[in-house]
């Protein structure tokens, strides 16, 4: 199976021709790739050089934590690229994002209104939770909708909390 | 004499107190909340008693309960740790009132240190250097405020009258910003302490934070530890600290010992204390604040002094002379702490919660780890987010920091985010390795993406690693959806599709 | 000079070295066998190289491999760890010969030492007392060796020549049952070495096993780092080690130190190594052994002396003074190592395979564990049962034994069998405490079911944990079977049994 | 249900009423029984006191492992020992004895042959693991029968090797 790594804006081909060998960039390694303790860790052997990481898949994102860096791959096979750039590479942009709580706690404070234009960054809920109140922020420019709750009201994780349009 | 002590705490701090006390032979109670049934501290204790429901008001701040387990038990002290109810002077009074002995110092010490305005008269009039603000006249209004702030001039703190940790406090720039963060201060104060009430203070530009740790007994004598360099803050939150600080000389180190000590004799203290002092660029020094307890950050003197220092306070509590005299504190090499918070580096630092799956924590030489936490446990959103201190010593900082960083690239810990690659960015830092840093460090010139990292980064290695995950649940997905087509012959279809493959 | 190092070595040792390089800034290669996959050495290591299958001789004892990978990952130097290739001057040489640093000392040095009849020849000349034996003459026949049993006198040792650790020895207490042994100890001396030559020895009876550590750079600088007391054994394995030995003063340790010193200078010793001696009970001392190579127990002596002796071996292989003279080497306080082995104290210390689901190593002030196990990693049959080794330092003896206890209470390895319960009866034994033991102690007068302990029994407690254990069992037996019975509703079925039952 | 459980000789009789209480020898207690990370390990807290234990069943006994001591507890129903008790009790002595390798290693020797009278306590065979040679004993007299394995051969963990009948 051949896919397309990108990562930071960067793609690498990555061919997958059996357990133990790949084709990057049309080059064969050897590779030896083992997941540890049953646990989302991966050990991979590839020429001599001994690498660990951290795997988890975040939307649509493969995050991977590997020496204290953070990297963060697109994975897609041909026909998935493909389809991708046919679609605008936009997808991601439209749809309204739902804010959703991170995690169970209180909320402190709404500093929007529904109806409000906001910016990117632009702070859209305070939640407090673990002592620290956490101010979550808007990923992008859009109008608040539908605000869900009321300060002083607890909240669970993953519950949704507005939507920013 | 008592041989059984209570610990009014949990986490990491409720397990180094038990430690303490089995290490001395003496028998512990824990105390617990719903959500810490599992907990380390209540695994590890001889006994333990179930205090309410996770929410810290209803177990962990319930001093009534607290002491009615400790009567229950037989146990003849409280060891309070930090946060809670340590700095509590009406709970040390209750503890006192019950026949019980508080391992920390006199009620009337933890008042007078606890009202920062209180603290601030009493330190000055015993000739301690303080910084210019308003916490020594007293609560006053927003409008007071105001215009106590011109002539204080900016920037300016404010800062929670019953507060700590950085809970309701605000930086401020101007006059014109002012109110609007007065209000989130005394909201944030209120939530926090149930005391809305707030003070000015300078903003000393360039600042460390140094703090000195005390330990004074009953006969009234009182040596202090040397320093502990904790300028490296988030939120006015500690990440990290080390001891000596690379900015403090013998010099500095004595004088500001002399003054700690000087301060703690100001409200007779008695048991072990922190003194925290601001230093500017030209190391003179001004008292911030005493913490009347243990700090969280106490283990970094304990590795460079070879003091233990929960067994000395324990000793103190129990009516006996400190082990030590000034002399006889010698400091060796050097340690640093990392704080291990359940939070995400990579999203603003954002708490993390859930069940820790899989944990394995650094070990060999030089290494301590404090923490309270362990595979299958849950970090819930009720406490602090700090779940374990990772301490390191080496001959010199440098060996220190070196050790920091294989010990850091050893944790393992799934199920929850942690900051553990802040502090490994932190440890390839030039700026770091250098020890030029002040309390604004984090938050204004410390980039994680920027940092010229010691290993070098491979986003080529990385691809392959998710494209190999990617490939794996592939076939995995594959191996789950296509037999239910076919509805017969799972296994067989399953072992054939594996000899295709591997 | 080198700047990367290949560890010929698995477990707990390659871990340990690792960490050394790592602190060091030099840059590691790890070797592994099949079975070794996902050890913690090729975890950690910066590069990796499979050698074989899992047997030792076809991977961790094929030297020719191992300096293949080493020339291959562009490795200057290797280090050997202890056991495997570490005493094999062949290899040592081979390495030289491959133009690598061997991190240890000359070939020629490892063969003199290795021969323990040449080794005892040559520190005789050098004038340090040996023990009676016929080490000295050679391999003699079964014949041969009855004869000289005479002179030597019972109870005796039979001793491989080619040996250690205990393979292949066995005691004699008279005449007629020693055909039987001699033919025993060949056996098992073959077995392990390839070599079924032996020798006598006579057996000092009370004896204490106390060894001397020492140092010796390229430049003729000898020192010792004191010593350890390693008289606990079970079958002439080292079980539990201390420094310094409760029967040790300055001046024996003083004299010891000297002897050991000359012993080394007497082979033109480079590097770290261990002199072995038998005490008697009135502390006459005899040579036993010189092991050339880091010892298991190393790390009792750097929680003493502060010094890493892994690092030093790595300085000195670079060609480096040492970091310390006689005068520096300062001895503080008290530190305990206790090798964790995978094997059932209840059951004749039976070895005990399979993974490990479930770790928790103790932690906090004053410990170190230095393991290559992990939870989730697999207990093969393949190598030393030797897991971990847990290490304490306190101020005094009696602090360390405190601290041991609450570690061992605290360590929780769950899927294979540990003979943690046999140290934690130790720590309880009066004798031990007293520091009251030879090396017959643990197999003559030491009894778990005899030893008084600190926590006391609770077979009621412990009846009513199996009865709660049981219950569920029974309770979720009847789960799975009755609804097959029925076929239908399972899930209706079961959510009503468990309103019943809950 | 009630139940005896049994050890050192000492009966215990122990009745678990529901989740939270149990009575021992008539005695009314209020438990807190939990397992701990999904291992066979269980917190018990009773009466304020905190204990825990590793738990393993072996055959018909259960051992528990506290505080660094091991405890053999049998344990049964009212019913279950009704019926051991009407056995005889002495069931665990007869028939054979199936010695099984504790853990996969190489056969080194076996002093024993068919047909041989053993003791308790005689070395039946030696078994090289983890670079030890281990001695399995007879746990009572008998007669050696049925050799299924050789010096030298590799034997799996469980796999019988011979038995004492």
């Amino acid at each position: 199976m051949k896919y397309i790594a990108t990562i930071d804006g960067k793609e690498y081909t990555i061919e997958v021709l059996d357990e133990r060998h790949i084709r990057l960039d049309g080059q064969l390694l050897e590779v030896d790739f083992t997941q540890v303790s049953g646990q989302p860790v991966y050990s991979l052997i590839i020429n001599g050089q001994s690498f660990e990481a951290y795997v988890h898949r975040d939307e649509d994102e493969w995050e991977v934590l590997m020496s204290g860096h953070q990297y963060r791959a697109r994975i897609e096979d041909e026909r998935e690229k493909r389809l991708r750039l046919a679609g605008g590479g936009a997808a991601t942009q439209t749809g309204p994002y739902h804010l959703k709580a991170p995690m169970p706690g209180l909320v402190v404070a709404i500093p929007v209104q529904e109806g409000q234009e906001v910016k990117k960054g632009e702070v859209l809920l305070i939640l407090e939770s673990m002592k620290m109140q956490n101010e979550l922020k808007s990923p992008r420019d859009g109008v608040v909708q539908r605000i869900r709750v009321q300060p002083g009201e607890n909240v669970e994780q993953r519950q949704t909390l507005l939507s920013v349009e | 004499m008592f041989n059984k002590v209570l610990i009014a705490n949990r986490g990491e701090i409720a397990v180094r107190i038990l430690r303490a006390c089995r290490e001395l032979g003496l028998e512990t109670v824990a105390v617990y909340s719903e959500a810490d049934r599992n907990a380390l501290h209540v695994r590890y204790a001889d006994e333990a008693y179930l205090l309410g429901p996770a929410p810290s008001r209803e177990s962990y701040l319930r001093g009534d309960k607290i002491i009615e387990a400790a009567l229950k038990s037989g146990a003849g002290a409280i060891h309070p740790g930090y946060g809670f109810l340590a700095e509590r002077a009406d709970f040390a009074q209750a503890v006192l009132d019950a026949g019980l002995v508080f391992i920390g110092p006199k009620p009337s010490a933890i008042a007078a240190m606890g009202d920062k305005a209180i603290a601030r008269a009493t330190v000055r009039a015993a000739g301690v250097p303080v910084v210019p603000g308003t916490e020594d006249v007293g609560n006053l209004s927003d409008e007071e405020l105001l215009e106590r702030a011109k002539s204080i001039g900016f920037p300016l703190l404010i800062k929670a009258t019953a507060g700590g940790g950085g809970k309701g406090m605000r930086e401020v720039r101007s006059l014109e910003e002012m109110p609007a963060l007065l209000t989130a201060a005394r909201r944030e104060a209120k939530a926090s302490f149930g005391d809305d009430n707030v003070y000015l203070e300078k903003l000393i530009v360039g600042a460390r934070h140094i703090e000195i740790q005390i330990l004074a007994d009953t006969f009234g004598n009182v040596i202090h530890l040397g320093e502990r360099e904790c300028s490296l803050q988030r939120r006015h939150q500690k990440l990290l600290e080390e001891s000596p600080s690379p900015f403090v000389d013998d010099d500095l180190r004595q004088r500001m010992g002399a003054v700690a000590v000087q301060a703690a004799r100001a409200v007779d203290y008695v048991n072990a204390g922190t003194i925290e002092f601001l230093v500017d660029k030209d190391k003179n020094f001004y008292f911030l604040e005493m913490n009347t307890r243990l700090q969280v950050e106490h283990p970094v003197t304990e590795l460079v002094t070879g003091i233990d220092i929960v067994k000395e306070q324990i000793r103190i509590a129990r009516g006996r002379q400190l082990s030590y005299s000034q002399e006889d504190v010698r400091f060796k090499g050097h340690a640093i702490e990392c704080r291990i918070n359940a939070e995400d580096p990579f999203n603003n630092f954002m708490p993390s919660t859930g069940r820790i799956t899989h944990m394995n924590i650094p070990s060999g030489p030089g290494i301590r780890v404090d923490t309270g936490v362990y595979a299958g446990f849950e970090i819930t959103p009720y406490y602090d987010p700090m779940i374990a201190k990772l301490l390191v010593w080496g001959e010199t900082r440098a060996q220190a920091i070196l050790r920091m960083r294989r010990a850091l690239e050893e944790y393992r810990l799934i199920g929850v985010r942690t900051n553990i690659p802040f502090h490994q960015t932190m440890m390839d830092s030039h700026r770091f390795m250098g020890g030029q840093y002040d309390t604004r460090f984090v938050e204004e010139r410390f980039r994680m993406e920027e940092v010229e990292r010691t290993a070098p980064l491979r986003p080529d290695v990385a691809a392959i690693i998710a494209t190999l995950v990617a490939d794996r649940e592939t076939r995995l997905a594959a191996q789950i959806i296509r037999p239910a087509k076919r509805d017969t012959s799972n296994w067989k279809w399953v072992s054939r599709w594996e000899r295709l493959h591997r």
